[in-house]
């Protein structure tokens, strides 16, 4: 299954680079400055998307105990910080073009900048804790308080921003994008998918090694080798 | 083409983003690639020590 | 909340009906090792179960299993034929547990740590005869930081006796006991079956108690 | 006999957690000294300028208060846990989210309680209104009990760990952001001459979320760490 994903990935990746680089015309505005749209907004998307994911599967394996949803769960962490610093790090090379400056205290990129504290905060738990079945079912918690929290978190921080900030700036607001614009990167966020079930399997394989040391089904892969 | 690299005078920035999502991204499938072969090793070297 | 009818049954008849323990096919794993699987224990009021074996057999997590503060990694437990999982607190009702650690406060004296315990069950002695009864009487104001290793595992056990509770279950409860405190403490446990309570305990010390009362099972490593 | 009301047990949590405070009573102060030091650092770093300080107050009050909450915390649960009265606390007919409240109330008492006595004369230092000041000390009333109770999930998850201190700050301060950030607007709204009842009772509201929710995950935590 992996290299169809992966096949599957790359050409979905190649046609949405090919279309946001070349096909999209350039924003009146901001000029090609813009295309970093593509690695930002679906990274962006994927940093929630995959919080969610490990809140979810982190619930399913702390009600139902499914040792294959915890796992799910803390293989999706690292994954998700790496996309929410992508998210971060795009963001500033986009903002200082735009804004003059690498780091403006916008709404979104704060609320991202949390969300990365969050991850992080699972990542340390899980790494802090030895027995590995709890670890998994302490981190299950912390993420579902995190996303109870989440909500409240980016209310309060958009508020904030309308405060402190004043209508300024208002980097997104484009009420019509242009669909040359959107398709690739609707595709990119696909694209950015299919790489996150790829990363997850790859993970999720390794995590299973790990638990299941001296199980039956090892031994039998060994001896295939 | 260069032109197209030129990206507007806004190059660095676009082509830095790029580049950085690609490296985070490989990284993100290449570590646990070889997590995996240093895994299968050691439970063969485990193997071997508990066949002897 | 709405409480399921055999809540209502079980607490009517938990004063009338002649308590009985079980567990099926427990197993226990820790760190990829199987400490053990398959266990069953079966233990009627009245009785002492005796639980040996060597150390690190998993003697106090098979103890903390059937106190439910560790679930086990297969099988269950039932009180009086309803499951643990299902009565949830209301099984806290009889259960009494003294484990590797006092669970006093240094910092509270004798009777408050005791009056602490007795204000989360029911109690059934006073702290004052409470105290007596382990030898620790003129103890009651003295913080418990400054009582001997023994006087405080006398303490802890004191708990048993002060407050109502029909399951002991006792972690290594004679560590630091001398013979005479041994002795006495065995003969309690004596009266505690006696009068169809059960009581599961771990003991490096040989018994006392009578045969006809204790079954045991033995761990192996 | 019967066993003692949930009432009953809830007001004996509380008062052997005051007794205990009482008995170690030189430690209460250090919570509260670390919140007069933080406040007091500011104006050494950014100058004595009464207009800038005026501005930053909420915002420094606020965040050596958080901060002084955030190093009290670890103690919640630790020493019952270290010396097993947490294992009993468990194995009570009660249930223990309704315990697990009771010890975050008495934890409140002995640190947010004294951190809103002292909070008046800092505010006085830092040269702000009377209505400001009592602006503030609502915030601090709504917000430091929010503190406590989001903070004893953190410290349930991690009371099991050797190096819990450093992981508690990271887990904690991300989820003390919306707290922080009505409290301190509110104060500033106040200091403008604006109404501020909006941020009052965003700060009521996650109040109530705080205290009916977070018991249940906190006691779900401290079961897991003593498994």
């Amino acid at each position: 299954m992996l290299p169809w994903l992966t096949a599957l990935m790359l050409a979905l990746l190649a046609y949405g680079l090919y279309g946001g680089l070349v096909l999209a015309p350039a924003d009146y505005q901001q000029g090609d400055s813009f295309r970093i749209i593509y690695v930002h907004v679906p990274a962006a998307w994927m940093s929630m998307f995959i919080y969610m994911m490990m809140a979810v599967s982190g619930a399913i394996g702390l009600i139902w105990h499914i040792k294959l949803a915890e796992i799910v769960s803390i293989c999706s962490a690292p994954i998700g910080a790496s996309f929410t610093l992508l998210a971060l790090i795009t963001g500033s090379l986009w903002g200082k073009p735009m804004w003059g400056t690498w780091w403006v205290w916008d709404a979104r990129l704060t609320s991202e900048l949390i969300l990365l504290f969050l991850y992080l905060g699972v990542i340390g738990l899980y790494n802090a804790i030895e027995d590995k079945r709890t670890a998994s079912r302490s981190v299950a918690i912390l993420a579902l308080v995190g996303v109870v929290n989440i909500p409240i978190i980016h209310y309060s921080v958009e508020w904030w921003s309308s405060l402190h900030q004043g209508p300024t700036v208002t980097k997104f607001a484009k009420p019509s994008i242009h669909i040359d614009m959107l398709i690739p990167l609707l595709v990119m966020a696909v694209a950015f998918k299919v790489y996150y079930v790829i990363a997850l399997l790859l993970r999720s394989r390794n995590e299973l090694v790990q638990r299941e040391q001296g199980g039956r089904w090892l031994d039998d892969i060994l001896e295939e080798k | 083409m260069s032109e197209f690299l030129h990206m507007g005078g806004y190059a660095f920035y676009v082509w830095t983003s790029y580049g950085i999502a690609f490296a985070i991204m490989l990284f993100g499938i290449i570590k646990p690639l070889m997590q995996h072969k240093q895994q299968l090793r050691q439970l063969q070297l485990k193997r071997k020590r508990g066949l002897k | 909340m709405p409480v399921p009818h055999f809540y209502h049954w079980f607490l009517k008849h938990r004063m009338t009906t002649r308590p009985f323990f079980e567990a099926r096919q427990l197993a226990c794993i820790r760190d990829d090792r199987v400490l053990f699987s398959g266990l069953d224990i079966q233990v009627h009021g009245g009785q002492v179960l005796l639980i040996e074996g060597p150390n690190g057999s998993g003697k106090t997590s098979l103890l903390r299993i059937l106190t439910g503060l560790r679930n086990p990694d297969e099988g269950e437990l039932y009180w009086c034929g309803t499951a643990v999982l299902e009565l949830a607190a209301l099984f806290y009702q009889d259960v009494a547990y003294v484990g590797h650690m006092n669970g006093m406060k240094d910092d509270l004296s004798a009777s408050e740590n005791l009056k602490f315990t007795q204000s989360l069950a029911t109690a059934t002695l006073s702290i004052d005869e409470g105290l007596h009864k382990v030898g620790l009487d003129g103890y009651q104001d003295t913080p418990i930081r400054y009582l001997s290793a023994g006087q405080r595992r006398r303490l802890a056990l004191a708990r048993l006796l002060c407050t109502k509770k029909r399951l002991w279950i006792l972690d290594e409860p004679f560590t630091s006991l001398d013979k005479a405190s041994i002795m006495l403490f065995e003969s309690y446990i004596e009266d505690h079956v006696a009068t169809g309570g059960i009581a599961i305990m771990t003991s490096h010390h040989d018994t006392g108690l009578p045969d006809h009362i204790v079954q045991k099972i033995e761990l192996r490593s | 006999m019967t066993t003692p009301s949930l009432f009953n047990a809830f007001l004996s949590v509380v008062r052997r957690d005051l007794i205990l405070a009482y008995r170690h009573r030189a430690e209460l102060i250090n919570p509260l000294a670390f919140f007069v030091m933080v406040v007091t650092l500011f104006p050494l770093a950014v100058g004595a300028d009464v207009e800038l300080l005026r501005r930053i107050a909420p915002g420094v009050i606020w965040v050596a208060a958080l901060l002084a909450s955030l190093l009290s915390m670890d103690a919640l649960f630790r020493s019952d846990f270290e010396d097993g009265s947490l294992e009993l606390m468990v194995m009570t007919p009660h249930p223990l989210s309704i315990l697990v409240l009771a010890k975050v109330t008495a934890h409140w008492l002995l640190s947010g309680m004294p951190l809103l006595l002292i909070t008046p004369l800092l505010a006085a230092m830092f040269d702000l209104q009377a209505d400001v000041i009592g602006v503030l000390l609502t915030t601090l009333v709504l917000g430091t009990p929010v503190l406590s109770l989001i903070g004893a999930i953190a410290v349930a998850l991690t009371v099991g760990l050797r190096k819990g201190g450093v992981l508690l700050a990271i887990l904690v301060l991300p989820l003390y952001v919306p707290v922080l950030i009505f409290a301190s607007g509110a104060v500033d709204s106040a200091t403008a001459g604006l109404p501020v009842s909006g941020q009052l009772y965003m700060m009521c509201a996650m109040l109530f979320l705080a205290i009916t929710l977070t018991p249940w995950p906190t006691a779900a935590a401290l079961r897991m760490s003593l498994s």
